[in-house]
Formats: C-alpha cells, structure tokens, sequence
C-alpha cells in the first residue's frame, strides 16, 4: 500500500516536472529518461550479488551487464547532446575563433 | 545500516527529481543530466554496501563490462542514430527489469529465501513479478523491433499477415492465463511455478514483436517514447517486487516522461495514439506507391545552387525550413556556414522549427545545436508563421509534409496537422533529392505551386554548392 | 522511514505546483491551504471514537471541533473568495446588466 | 475494509493535489477548492468506517458543533477581516494536530492501546509526538496573538521587554529538554511521560506568544502564512504519529504552500524572513513617530473631491493605484463606479497593483474582484510602471509605501523595494486621512512634490463624493 501511495505520489510529480519540459529538449528529455530508467540495475545488483547461486544469479547478473548499459551509455549520450546545447549557448553571442578566448 | 541505505536511495531519488527539473531550461539541462547520474552512482553505492551480499565480484564484473559496453556506445554512435541508440537501451532496461523478477522467481523455486527482505513470494509479490516480467519483456523485444526498423535492418514497411490480429489477441490471451497461473501456484507447485513464468516470458517477448512490426518506420519515435514509459513502469514494477522505493520512484517518474512525450507528438501530428499504434501508416510503401516524377500535366520549375545562391544573397529575409532530409544528408554544418556568409551580406536569416520536423521530438533542434546555430536564431512555429508573407526566400530543406499544403485540406493523412506557411513567401526553394512524398506518403502541391523552385540533389551536396558560390561572391 | 519518503515527495510535488499559483490568488491559496492543514481532522475523529474513554476521548473530542471548525469554515470562505472572482470574469467582457442574461 | 479506507486517504490526497493545482488560475480556483473540500469529505466519511469505533456518536456530533461555528464564522467574516479569519483557523489547525499527539499519550499512559495500529510508543513515535506537540502548540498560540494584532484587540506595536530573548531561549530550551525527557520516558515511567508532555505543551503555547509578540502588526501576514506552514507540518507529524498517510501527504502540501507565500511575501518587500521576525518592524509607534503634520517649511498642495473630479474627468488616461487604506475605508464599490462614470466619458481607466499593496498577498485583487472590477483593468507592477510617464492623472488611493520614492534611495527601511513610478504621471491624487506614513514607517516625500494634491478624508468618502460629482456632471 505504501509502494502505491509513493508510486501515485511519483506520477504527479513527474507529470508536473516535466510538462514543463521545452520541445528543444525533448530527445535529451527522452534519453536522459531512459538512462534513469536504469535504476533497475539496483534490483539487478540485488539479483546478482544477494542469490544463492544457479539459476538466480546467472539471471541476476545478465540484468546487471543490460542495464549497466542502459544506464552509463545513457548518461553519457545523454551528455554528449547537452553538451552542444551549452556550446551553442555559450557561441551565441557572436562567431568569434576558439582564439579569442585566450585573451 | 539498513536505515542509511533506505536514505541512500531517497537522496538518489530526489537527485533523479532534481536533475529532471533541470530538464526545463536548456542553459541547466546538462547540469541536471549529470545530478541524475550521480543519483544513479549514490543507488548503485547503496547497493554495495547492503548486508548478506553474497557475491561481490558478480555485482564489480557485471558493473564493469555493462559500464564499458554502455560507454563504447556510447561515444560511437552519431547524432543522427540518436533514435536507435534509445531504442536499444531502452530494450536493455525492459530486460534487465524483467530478468530481476525472474531471478526473483528463481530464488524462489529454487528453494532459497528470496530477494526482498521479509517476504515470501505471496499473490501481491507474484502479481508485481507478472507485471514486471510481461511489461519488462514486450518492452525489450518491441524496442529491438523499434531499432530494426529505425536502423534499416528491417524495412520500415509495415508488416502485416492473415492472422496477425488473432495471433496478438492470443498471446495476450495466453500472457494473461499463464500469469494467473503463475500467481495462483505461487504458494504450491514449484515446477508450475517455473514453467508458467517461462512461457509467460516467452509470449511477452512474442507479444512485443507482434505489437510493432505492424507499425510503419516513420512511427518509430513515438513507439519508442511509449516503449520508453514502459520500460520505466517495467522498473516500477520490479520496485514493488522488491520493496525498493528508488524503482518505484524513479521508475514512475519515467513512465511519466515517456507517456507526456507520447501524447505530446500524438499531438503535433494530429493523430492518436490508436491510430499510430494500429494505422500501418507511413511505411515506405507508401512513398513508393506516390508519384516521384511529375504528374502529366504538372510542371515543376528547378533551380540550380548558382540561381539559388544569388537568389538569397539578394534578399533582405530567408526563413529555413530544416526537416528529416537534413538530418538523413548531414547538412546542418554546411546549412550553418551559408546562413553565416548570407548575415555577412547583411541578410536576415530566420530557422523556423516545426514541432515534428524530423523523427524525434526536438529532432531539429539537436542537429542545429550540433552545429552552432544559435538559439536566438530559432523560431518555432506560431512566432514565426506570419512572417512568411514578408519574407524573400523561404529554403525548406529535406523538410516535406511540415510544409505541405494538404494539410489545410481535409480527407487525407495530414489533414488538420498545422504547417509551416512558407507558400506565403516570396519564392519558395525546396532542397531535396526527389518528388517523392514525406513521411506520410502525401503527395506535396507545393512542389508545383507558381513561387516554387526545386533544387534536385543531396541536401548537403546542395549547400555545399551554395557556400562556394557564395564565398566566391565574396 | 516509507511515510519519511511520502513526506519528501509531497513536499517536493507541492514546491512543483504552488509555487505556480498567480499572485491573484495568493490570498484564497492560503485559507485554501489553511483548509486542508484542517485534514487533522482524521486524527481527531480516531482520537475521538476510538480512545477508551478518559483524557484521551475528551483530547480527541475538543481536537475534533476544533479541526472541523478549520475544516468547515476554511473552505467556505475559500470558497466565497473565489466566487468573487468568478464573478468578476463572468461580467469582465462588459457592464452589462444581470437582465441582458435572460435574453 | 482497510485497503478501502487507505484506498480512500490516497483519493484524498489526490484530490487535494488536484485541487490546488487548479488554483493556478483564477478560471479553475473556485472548482480547485471545491475538489479539496470533496477530498476531505472522502478522508472523513472513510475514516467513519475504521473498525474498531468505540464511540460513533462522540465523533458525530464533534464534527456537527465544529461545522456548525465553521461555517456561521466563515457566512460571517468581512472580506477585509480575512487575515484575521484565516489566522483564526490556522491555530485551531494547530491545536487539532496538538490535541490528537495528546490523546495518543491519554491513551497510552492510560494504559490502553495506542491509537496507530500495530504500534506502541516506542522512541520513533514519541519523537514524532514531540514534534507535533511542539509545532502544534505554538502554532496555536501564536495565531491568536497573529489575530489579536490584526484585529486590533491587542496594539499593533511590537512588544518588547527587558529579558523577553532571554525567557524565549529559556522557554525554547525547556522544551526541548522536556521533549527529550519524553521520548527517554516513553517506554518507562507512565508519570514522567505524562508530565514531561504537559510541561511540554504549556512551554510550546508560551514560546508561541513570545515569537509573535515582539512583531510589529503590519507584519502579521507573514507571520500569518509562516504560521500556516507551520500548521501543515503539525499536521504531517501527527501523520506520522499514527502513521496516517492522508495527514501526511496533505499536511506536507500545506507545509509548502505556507513556505513559499512567506518567501514570495519577503521577497516582494525587499527583506530578509530573519529580519521579519526578529525586527520589531512596522508597529504603529512608527507611524506614530513620523510626521503627522507637514514639517516647518514644507507645504503640500491640497485638493477637494470637486477639483479632481474635474482633473479627472478630463484626463485621457488616468491609473488608480490602491493600497491598503482602500481596504481599511471599504471604498472598493465606490472606486468601481467612479472608474465605471469616468470611462463613460471616454477617459482610459487603469487599475496599478504592486505585488505587496494591502497586507496580504494579492489583497488588492480580493477587494477589487469583490467589486466586480474586471481582470483586464488590473495591472501589475512590470506592466504598467512605464505607463506612468504617458498618464494625466495617478489617483493614489491608501496607498503609500507602494508609491514612496524614497525606496529608491539607500539608508532606511523600504530601500530597494520597488515601487510603482506615479511620479512621473503629470499630476499626483493621494487620497488619505493625514500625512502619516504608511506600514514602514518611512515618511513620504510623495506628498510634498510639486505635481502632487492631497485629497484629506476617509477614501470611501471621498470617492462617493467624486462619484456624486460625476453623475452631476452628466
Ligand atoms: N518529430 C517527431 O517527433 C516525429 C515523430 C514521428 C513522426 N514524425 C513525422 O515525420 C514527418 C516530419 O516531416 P518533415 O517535413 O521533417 O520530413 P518528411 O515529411 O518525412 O520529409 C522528409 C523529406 O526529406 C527528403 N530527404 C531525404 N533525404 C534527403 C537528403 N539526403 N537530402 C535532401 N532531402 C532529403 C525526402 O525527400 P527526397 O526523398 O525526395 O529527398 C523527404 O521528402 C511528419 O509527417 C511527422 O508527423 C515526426
Ligand atoms: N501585501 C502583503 O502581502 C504585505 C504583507 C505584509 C506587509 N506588507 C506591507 O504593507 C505595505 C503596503 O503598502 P500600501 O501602500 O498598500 O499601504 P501602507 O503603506 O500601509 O499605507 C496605507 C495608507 O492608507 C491610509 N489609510 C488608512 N486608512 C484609510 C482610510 N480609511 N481612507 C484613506 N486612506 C487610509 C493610511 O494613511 P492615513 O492614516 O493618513 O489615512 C496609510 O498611509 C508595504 O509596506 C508592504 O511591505 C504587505
């Protein structure tokens, strides 16, 4: 009942946050989402680390190896996007040569 | 000790809330990336640091080589492959979220406790484990389809055989009985247990190939941002399996952002989600069935990089009208270099961002980001649609049903979809390789409208063209 | 430590969606808010039906009033606040008299 | 039944969540309030059916008195009496949440169950009891000291004695010793438990009179909305007390809701929350200290309503600037018809509403709204600041922090604050009784400006006989 209420509690909130998202970040919003997403690789820590062996662990540690992936890949293109975001800010202000900065 | 990890993953959670709100301004968007990334590290320390691990060197080696996948993957795929890349860790994240509850399962039957601390795998557990495993595993096998189809591996067209209906209808049929099975025996036979889980396993992953091969390429974005919702209510679910309030939290919070995502383009392109999800629309068949010559009777006027460069250079404003083809040509630098050289000439040049130019949401507006276009040069479409009629040279570039007039019209597959104006300009110039029509297979009046010049050829070939000229202008 | 969860959520899903709240509503937001502060009212009717008798019955009777009394009266006038407002956007579009509206 | 009834709580709260959500807008307000008070019908008539219920009728005819003074008190209140009002319920909030901590420890040391289920006053509850005991108590207290002040039953001026800090940090000090000896109590000796937490609650009700009694009157509002935050977290804790997740989700909201009204209101007059409540700011002995008279050498100009009603009558645009003393005369319908006569006569009619005017956030708008002045003659300050320039007459009606000038200058107490530019309108109207300054304390130079006319007399006066004038006119 507690997970539910927090799971209802989660819903409003994300719904708030991020509504309010603009269309310019959408597809970071979308792989960045994915990325949390991968929290799952907490249960497949759990899984992997915590079973008696067999079955359970082999299971336990493929979840860990796909959502490792899911999780640092998704950081990191995650990342890699806003990066050029925060460049194009940064350059906006006019077309000057990498140069000029140094000064 | 437990206490500290519970805290542990609440502080992950609320960094998850935090980094999202940072979502909201681009200037904070990259700060709020890597506030997410750090929740995940302080979940993942947490973790470590739990009682009774029996295996350390599993969890060290499963971080290590999904860390190195992952960061391989990462820094090799382009720009342009950003959909597909989503889409396979996605298919990750659905697994891993469907594999922890079997291993659950596993733990189970096989005897042992199992993971969640103080319970037996009751009806609720076993519920969550259902919902987990199915969600988990149509979410992994629909967003491979998805990455097929996104890749080109698999043709874009909508594939559809005698049957196909039935045969989803029944493999829900069947998921739904075999986990009722499964929740029933839960408490009883063991062996019942295993074997209803395996085939529910197996008929989600069926399920999920069945619910997305039927829905044409061009769909894609919006099956991945809905196979996105799922594989973080997938995560949710896994939460409830384990009592783990960082899942639940951050995996709802996903769900969320997927579903808004969804609606969102549902939105933009005026149709529903049912329709996207059944419709069969906007496979390639449809371009190939349209007309990519002339119709008899119809003239096209064309134009070449020179009529195009002094065309421009001459102007007083051009809007550009970027859609899909530039993302498929790569142009967006060559694009930047001649909207830089034509402001040195003293021209006006406006991007005009239509909200589904492209094949993601925000599609346009990565590319550009890529290549240094600044913001304030960006007009989404309600700022800049009545500007057209004061405006030179519209350049619409590998942009088609964002700019086609039959959406004005009713009775076809755009109808109602609100367009960029650019018919109101002065001179129309379309840069792309064909007459074939866009994403939806509609054909495009435009190309045979009075103002209207084709220039014929590769999107970044033609801007390449145009940037010499107009360096030699110089 | 579930119910410490919920407390943070709700608290970051209430700074997400009061902080949008228009300044032209500042003043019904706060006897609105104070309205439902007036929730304690659950405590209370435990407290006052389910107690042995004594101290504690008495405890909870008195906490029942009172809590209701912010319960009731809280949204009422909440409620006559916004009424005014809703008034004002209905005739906002001219001075028309309330008689053109039979027509 | 007990899933139902939680079931029912999670409604509520999300009914409350919705509900404050539509107060986003003044459109949605109305039914925004009407859904939390169905949420809280679903809390109380789910609460109505708990097992376990000893004395139904108890609980009944609690909730048929409280409604009953709830609502005469709500059919009876002034609009302008709101503040007042809603610190008046802020502290039976208090008290409630206060009240039921109290039971739990009756009913424990009485021997019986506690009321949480499947509790006993262990450490953890003991110390969510003194919380909620502590925050209740003063909230209790310090409301109605809040309410005094508004009302004017107790003086306006802060209250300061010689030791008073000291007795505060003694009171603050025993209660937390007490609390302490509580929690150290709870699972041992039922008497010291029983006189720790009375000797608490009494700490609690004195410290609260002795936080709010050194304020100055004029800052009751925030003390008002930091007190309602306060309320909301008494209520969460005593969510926590009986593990209740409706009192905690709700409770924790109106925590917020409080927070950010205090920090916007701070905000809006340029000081710090530390400064509000320890300042002994803004008390009428300021105001009683100022001028009154103007000082030798000084003269203002003064008016009578005939003049302005000339001025304005031929005005092309004039701006109505209302501050508090509008809602002390209750000259809003007046002021409505006057703009209503001179708008017939063609002359541009603007309402300017500073962010802090009146004593409550957005009181302006309640009183204006309440006479049926339209949305779009209201202004705010960003909006309508530029226009003063462009205006014949700024009609200053109770206002006067809002409109000082000597904000802009460093060195006292509005320094910083912004105010609305009437000074740059060709001719000045300040409709007040005296030259007394306003909340602050700071006198006005306002007043003895050039283009400035002083219109001496009880605004709703003065404006009927403005109105008089105009229909005379007609
Ligand atoms: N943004 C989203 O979130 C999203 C999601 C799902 C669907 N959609 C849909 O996608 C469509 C987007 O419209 P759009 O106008 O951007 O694209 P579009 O209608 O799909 O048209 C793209 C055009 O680009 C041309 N092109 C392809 N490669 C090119 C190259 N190398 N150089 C030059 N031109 C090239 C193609 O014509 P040629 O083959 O003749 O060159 C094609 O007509 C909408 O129908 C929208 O509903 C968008
Ligand atoms: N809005 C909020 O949330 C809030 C909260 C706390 C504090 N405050 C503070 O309150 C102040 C508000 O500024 P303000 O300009 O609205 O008010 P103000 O500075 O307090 O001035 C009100 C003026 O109204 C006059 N007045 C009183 N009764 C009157 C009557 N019957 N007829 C005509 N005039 C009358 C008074 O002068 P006479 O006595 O000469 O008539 C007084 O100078 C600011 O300093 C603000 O920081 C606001």
């Amino acid at each position: 009942m507690q997970n539910f209420i927090v799971f209802v509690l989660s819903a409003f909130l994300g719904n708030e946050i991020l509504s309010k998202v603009p269309q310019t970040l959408h597809t970071p919003l979308m792989s960045g989402a994915n990325a949390i997403s991968g929290i799952t690789v907490v249960g497949a820590l759990i899984a992997a680390g915590m079973s008696g062996g067999g079955w359970s662990a082999w299971l336990g540690f493929l979840a860990l190896v796909v959502a490792t992936i899911n999780v640092v890949g998704g950081f990191l293109v995650t990342d890699r996007m806003l990066q050029m975001f925060a460049q194009k800010q940064r350059s906006s202000g006019g077309a000057e040569p990498e140069g000029a900065k140094v000064k | 000790m437990e206490t500290v990890i519970q805290l542990a993953y609440l502080a992950a959670a609320a960094l998850f809330i935090v980094g999202l709100r940072r979502m909201q301004s681009p200037a904070t968007a990259r700060r709020g990336n890597q506030l997410a990334a750090g929740g995940m590290l302080v979940a993942v320390l947490a973790t470590l640091f739990l009682d009774d691990i029996l295996s350390p060197w599993m969890m060290i080696l499963g971080l290590l080589i999904g860390a190195g996948i992952g960061a391989v993957l990462a820094r090799q795929v382009e720009m342009t492959a950003m959909p597909e890349l989503v889409a396979v860790f996605n298919g990750f994240g659905g697994l891993a979220s469907a594999l922890v509850a079997l291993a659950e399962v596993a733990q189970y039957t096989g005897g042992s406790e199992v993971l969640a601390p103080d319970t037996e795998l009751g009806a609720g557990t076993a519920f969550t484990v259902v919902l987990s495993v199915l969600i988990g595993m149509v979410t992994c096998s629909g967003s491979f389809v998805a990455y097929g189809k996104l890749s080109g591996r698999l043709g874009g067209n909508p594939i559809d055989f005698t049957g196909m209906r039935t045969a989803t209808l029944g493999l829900l049929g069947g998921a739904v009985f075999f986990g009722g099975v499964f929740v029933a025996s839960a408490g009883a036979a063991a062996w019942l247990t295993t074997l209803s889980i395996v085939i529910l396993s197996l008929s989600a992953l069926a399920l999920g190939v069945l619910l997305v091969v039927p829905i044409g390429g061009a769909d894609m974005p919006v099956v991945v941002a809905l196979l996105n919702s799922y594989s973080g209510l997938a995560a949710a679910a896994t939460g409830f399996v384990l009592g783990n309030i960082a899942l639940i939290v951050s995996g709802t919070l996903v769900g969320a952002a997927g579903f808004i995502l969804t609606v969102i383009m549902c939105e933009a392109m005026n149709r529903s989600l049912v329709n996207v999800l059944t419709g069969g629309f906007g496979g390639e068949e449809g371009a190939a069935g349209a007309a990519a010559e002339a119709p008899e009777g119809r003239t096209v006027s064309e134009t070449s990089p020179d009529d195009t460069t002094i065309l421009t250079s001459y102007a007083d404003q051009v809007i550009i009208v970027p859609g899909y083809g530039l993302a498929v040509a790569q142009a967006q630098h060559q694009l930047r270099e001649m909207a830089e050289l034509l402001e040195e000439r003293g021209v006006t040049v406006k991007y005009a961002i239509h909200p589904v130019a492209g094949r993601m949401p925000g599609h346009m507006n990565v590319l550009l980001a890529e290549a240094n276009v600044p913001y304030d040069k960006l007009f989404e479409m309600e700022e800049v649609n009545g500007e057209f009629a004061q405006t030179d040279v519209a350049l619409v570039v590998g942009a088609n049903d964002v700019v086609n007039p039959a959406a004005r019209e009713p009775g076809n597959d755009i109808s109602g979809m609100p367009i960029l104006n650019v018919d109101e300009a002065e001179t129309v110039v379309v840069m792309k390789r064909s007459l074939s029509p866009g994403y939806s297979g509609v054909d495009n009046e435009l190309f045979y409208a009075d103002s209207t010049k084709m220039l014929f050829g590769d999107a970044k070939e033609s801007a390449d063209a145009i940037v010499s000229e107009l360096k030699a202008l110089a």
